[in-house]
């Protein structure tokens, strides 16, 4: 980390002016979900903070979350970050392939021996190590031996984070996600099919300017973004209230924008920062869009019943299973009744 | 333990229908040992659950409206005289011997078994403290007839020996001797021809074929013989082939009101035999509230089938009488107002019959206020008049009838039942209350118009 | 897009934010007045209903100063008719907004020449004399 | 599997079928006891209109009793309006009894249905202090009667605190209000909570018996 420039001076040999520097700073402040009051202290995190080094591993994933990321990583203030951080292994984005890429990656390790950090997108499939292997490696050894030196394990999406969809029912590769593996390492999960950019981009600016994670919930998931559900901050909540809601999505109440909870939106029980980050460099976000939200960051979210399922709706067993109760119940008062018959007729007779 | 029924003499000079007050008082009857009174009130209890009373005993709330309704909860405030209350032991039985989850009470011992001091301490409450009057049953939000379940538990009672002293006493010199005040036909016989020769009016009596078989109670023949020449009166005048019948006379039945299913068919059949044998096509009942429950609405289901006769009140009968002009009353010039004896009215559906009547004599009848359906009871019904140590009971809750009445300010209060007027007059001694029942049969007797007859 | 434009879409206006940012600003004012205090709010963490933010801006209004910066991408600082009361846009160089706040202040901080660029400019006009 | 997972997959399945069983098995053990035949004379006819009859019309007090239960009865009436109210026009419930009968109707606004839960549960508490209070209901009440309110309080309570949140997370408190509905919907058909079903019985059996006699129901 010695040779290593800090932000500040990287930024300054790019000819920022102080100006850009400030509107970086608030643009960050805003990132971090920070009150504006923190601006002058992050200025001065940022000016002295060094580039760390970032070692990005994918396994089962389907490539969408560093489609998301380096979509708004383009020339943006946020992809500022990115030119201040050395991502020195990214088998996606990187140009070396082979021996190479994995020499690469033994020496960025060898570098910054505990002082690196370890982004992982995907899930780690435990059924058989064939069943995903990079150079050889199977993805479970190559996990734990990058993170064995790490500083921090941040994973990128719902299958690094939690298993996501090759973990969904009925699993066929055993896949489990990081945390399930990484016990002994700070773990930050991004979830998401995919994460907000904004989110990722964020936690590792916190790493970056303030040299730690970010407050994370139950499922380690940041606070300041993961700590409102959709529902909370959705704009159709007062649609909600009033009980207005689409019963279709063609009819009055979904051209009128009303809440789509009879859709299926499961905005009330994800905790997600779309309604206020949005997508696509801020234009909207899923609802705003007329659909309802998937819960996409939520754990076990493709198990938890259909995406159009109400959420209040009961998950009951077939006709069957209650004609089968009904049925238990007419056998136990016949044999109450003729229980209680009885009992009258001996105590007729005893008097 | 045992009784001996000699000793105890007809209080002949009593308001009411009574013993003289026993020296000792024997309020267990047989010698079983407390365990075997258990099971017996346990045994008949549960003889009595039937798809009806069960859904009643599953159904209660414990809302306690009933409370409101009773008028010895009303003047006391004893919690204990709450209706549901009274049955709980009846309740308890049927949660653990026979409910739906019967297996559970029993298994993990919810409800508690009965002891000889909870059947002792519910002796109070099933006689002394309820008329069954069934005012409980229509305040019940669930529409429980609590009434009608302190009738069934009373069965339990009895056959465990628990019954009040002289209500036992009297129940069963009614079953020995066919009349709850000793009255044989003999002696029916001569009171009945002391009052046609008194009053001058032919009464039939032993008709071999009649279509009108009439009855009396014993109270009436006892204290209040004039009924008997009304009777005749009315029934001459309507022109009905009709008469008395010394082997079934006696309308009252306190096999019904003490708990003795045996004897309450016993003092059926006899009224139900007579009638048969005269080939009669109605018996008319006296005015005697719980003789209309035990044969207008009992009658058949002891019988076993439906009964080969039309059974109507006497109040009934003067209504329908009037109605069809068979009979004719002069008009009186009176204020009047009527105590609905409970069983005739309220859980009897006969409630317009008596007014019927009262508007063809052209009174100026008074309403009580709830009077009809929700009339307070006389405090006597159910067999409690008899019972004297719930004398000072009975008069506490008297207050509330005196009230009732003394509103209405009819010069005349009238009934249509000789065991709510005995516990009136019992009262108004009591009291030194200004207010006499009067009979409504005897006023329209007194005010036939002759050129009918 | 005839057959999509058809489609008789009508979004009913929701007005959850601007009364509650209107009366955080008036609290701002005070505060400005009666100690000299700056207030900056950030839009960006509000959950605006489709057009909300532009009723917003619509009725802030615009007032009497308007300015535009170029760093890193442009940026709008525009005065509203309520004096004090700034409108900021940031954008980046793809000309996409990035952070959009309202600064309750006499002058935003960002217009005032920043000592670090002031001493940069001395150097360089300095070389001009060398 | 998560706790709302739980709640709203096998508790909830398996509290629907032993609601199913229960009641079907307190209404079948009491129908087949034994029946009297009534031979008496009807003085009118009365079958299962006068059973209808009854179960409608003692939905309200005869006026000679309205006075003495004027207090219970109006906390009753407020408690069960509120409780249908809350049960079954507010949108998330009318989603979830659309889910199960195919059904759907109009709910009402949030704030209207948090009134009536709050009115619920002041209606609730009332009888419970009734209940503490009263010599006769302290005498006559037993463990059903404590526990039945208990189980039929909680939903209101567990549904109220959602929008509250008090600090907890939304799907916890979600989780939590379903699982008081599983343990109302268990206890539901053994406790006297059985009176949703039985008193169509209790009235109806009234109705019949005292119609025939043509006296007072």
């Amino acid at each position: 980390m010695k040779n290593k420039p800090t932000v500040g001076e990287i930024l300054q040999a790019k000819g920022v002016s102080r100006r850009g520097f400030l509107k970086y700073c608030a643009t960050t402040a805003s990132l971090l979900a920070l009150p504006p009051a923190m601006i002058p202290r992050i200025a001065k995190a940022i000016e002295s903070a060094r580039r760390p080094s970032v070692i990005w591993l994918s396994f089962q994933e389907c490539t969408g979350c560093t489609e998301s990321l380096t979509r708004s990583a383009a020339p943006t203030v946020e992809g500022l970050i990115f030119d201040a951080i050395s991502l020195d292994y990214h088998h996606t984005l990187q140009a070396a392939s082979g021996e190479q890429a994995e020499a690469a990656r033994h020496a960025a390790m060898e570098e910054n021996e505990g002082g690196y950090l370890v982004l992982v997108d995907g899930s780690i499939p435990m059924g058989n190590p064939g069943f995903s292997t990079i150079a050889g490696i199977s993805n479970h050894d190559m996990l734990m031996e990058t993170v064995a030196g790490a500083a921090a394990v941040v994973s990128i999406g719902t299958c690094a984070a939690f298993g996501g969809i090759p973990g969904a029912d009925p699993n066929p590769t055993g896949a489990v996600s990081v945390q399930d593996l990484v016990k002994d390492k700070p773990i930050v999960n991004v979830p998401g099919c995919p994460p907000i950019p904004m989110v990722m981009t964020a936690v590792l600016t916190q790493f970056l300017t303030f040299g730690q994670l970010p407050e994370v919930d139950k499922f380690r998931r940041p606070l300041a973004f993961f700590g409102q559900t959709i529902h909370d901050r959705c704009y159709r909540r007062p649609f909600y209230e009033q009980g207005k809601f689409a019963d279709s999505f063609d009819d009055e109440g979904a051209k009128a924008g009303w809440c789509l909870y009879k859709l299926g939106c499961k905005g009330p029980t994800t905790y997600n920062a779309c309604a206020t980050a949005k997508w696509n460099q801020g234009t909207s976000f899923p609802i705003e869009s007329g659909h309802p939200c998937l819960g996409c960051s939520e754990p076990g979210f493709w198990d938890k019943g259909g995406f159009y399922e109400p959420l209040s709706t009961g998950k009951f067993g077939s006709g069957a299973k209650v004609a089968g109760a009904a049925a238990a119940g007419i056998a136990m008062g016949v044999i109450a009744a003729a229980a209680g018959r009885s009992r009258q007729a001996k105590f007729t007779k005893e008097g | 333990m045992t009784t001996v029924d000699g000793r105890h003499e007809l209080d002949r000079e009593a308001e009411r229908l009574a013993y003289k007050p026993p020296e000792v008082r024997h309020d267990k009857q047989g010698d079983m040992d407390s365990e075997d009174r258990i099971n017996k009130a346990m045994h008949n209890f549960v003889k009595n659950f039937n798809t009806q009373t069960a859904s009643y005993l599953d159904g209660c709330l414990h809302c306690g409206m009933c409370a409101d309704a009773c008028h010895f909860h009303v003047r006391t405030d004893d919690p204990r005289y709450t209706p549901i209350w009274k049955i709980e032991l009846f309740k308890r039985t049927y949660k653990r011997q026979v409910s739906p989850f019967a297996f559970f009470y029993r298994l993990l011992g919810l409800k508690r078994h009965v002891t000889i001091e909870d059947l002792e301490e519910w002796q109070h409450l099933l006689y002394d403290s309820c008329t069954v009057c069934g005012r409980c049953s229509l305040v019940c939000p669930m529409g429980i007839d609590v009434a009608g379940l302190i009738s069934m538990a009373r069965h339990g009672m009895f056959k465990a020996g628990l019954i009040p002293h002289e209500l036992h006493e009297v129940a069963k010199r009614a079953a020995e001797t066919g009349s709850p005040l000793g009255i044989t036909p003999d002696k029916f016989e001569d009171r009945v021809e002391w009052m046609a020769d008194e009053h001058e009016v032919e009464i039939p009596m032993d008709v071999e074929q009649a279509d009108v078989l009439a009855v009396m109670s014993s109270i009436e023949i006892q204290k209040y013989p004039e009924s008997i020449a009304a009777t005749a009166k009315i029934l001459n005048a309507a022109g009905e082939s009709w008469t008395f019948r010394t082997d079934g006379f006696e309308a009252t039945n306190f096999g019904m009101l003490s708990g003795n299913p045996d004897w309450q068919k016993d003092a059926t059949m006899k009224l139900i035999d007579a009638a048969v044998k005269i080939g009669a096509k109605m018996i008319v009942l006296p005015e005697c509230g719980h003789a209309y429950m035990a044969l207008r609405w009992q009658g058949a289901n002891m019988y076993g089938k439906p009964l080969p006769f039309k059974v109507l009140h006497i109040s009934e009968y003067m209504a329908d009488a009037l109605d069809k002009g068979k009979i004719k009353v002069r008009k009186v010039d009176k204020s009047v107002t009527y105590h609905d004896p409970c069983q005739v009215s309220r859980r009897g559906g006969a409630t317009q019959a008596a007014r019927d009547v009262i508007g063809h004599l052209g009174v100026d009848f008074r309403e009580m206020e709830y009077g009809g359906d929700y009339n307070w009871c006389c405090g006597g019904g159910g067999g409690v008049v008899t019972i004297k140590r719930a004398d000072s009971l009975r008069h506490r809750v008297f207050k509330l009838k005196m009230d009732q009445v003394e509103k209405t300010e009819a010069d005349q209060l009238l009934s249509s039942c000789a065991n709510c007027r005995q516990s009136f007059d019992d009262s108004q001694q009591h009291f030194s209350w200004d207010y006499t029942m009067g009979s409504l049969m005897e006023m329209v007797a007194e005010n036939l118009e002759e050129d009918n007859s | 897009m005839t057959s999509l434009d058809n489609i008789g879409i009508q979004v009913e206006a929701v007005h959850g934010n601007v009364r509650p940012i209107l009366n955080e600003v008036l609290h701002a004012l005070d505060k400005l007045i009666a100690n000299n205090e700056t207030t900056i709010i950030d839009l960006a963490g509000l959950p605006f209903a489709p057009g909300e933010l532009d009723e917003l801006e619509e009725t802030l209004g615009q007032g009497e100063l308007s300015a535009q910066l170029d760093a890193l991408g442009s940026s709008r600082i525009q005065e509203t008719t309520y004096p004090g009361v700034w409108w900021i846009e940031h954008r980046n160089a793809h000309d996409e907004v990035v952070g959009r706040y309202l600064e309750i202040t006499r002058i935003p901080e960002i217009l005032s020449s920043q000592d670090a660029d002031v001493c940069a400019g001395r150097a360089r006009l300095g070389e001009q004399f060398e | 599997m998560d706790l709302l997972e739980f709640a709203r997959g096998p508790a909830l399945e398996w509290a629907a079928y032993i609601l199913v069983a229960g009641t079907i098995w307190r209404i079948v053990g009491i129908v087949l006891l034994k029946e009297k035949p009534d031979y008496s004379e009807p003085r009118k006819p009365a079958g299962f209109g006068a059973a209808l009859k009854v179960i409608w019309t003692r939905a309200f007090t005869a006026e000679p009793f309205a006075k003495a239960t004027l207090y219970p009865k109006m906390m009753a009436y407020v408690m069960h309006i509120g409780l249908f109210g809350v049960i079954f026009l507010f949108t998330p419930h009318i989603v979830f009894f659309e889910g199960w009968t195919g059904l759907d109707w109009p709910g009402l606004p949030n704030s209207i249905i948090f009134f009536l839960g709050v009115a619920t549960v002041v209606s609730a508490v009332a009888l419970l202090v009734r209940r503490l209070t009263n010599p006769v209901l302290k005498l006559i009440s037993n463990f059903d009667d404590y526990f039945s309110w208990f189980v039929s309080t909680l939903p209101v309570v567990t549904g109220l605190l959602i929008p509250v949140r008090i600090g907890l997370r939304y799907e916890d408190l979600l989780a939590v209000h379903i699982l008081s509905v599983v343990l109302l919907l268990i206890w539901l058909p053994f406790g006297k909570l059985g009176h949703t079903f039985l008193v169509f019985v209790t009235r109806g059996t009234t109705g019949m018996v005292f119609e025939r006699r043509g006296a007072k129901t």
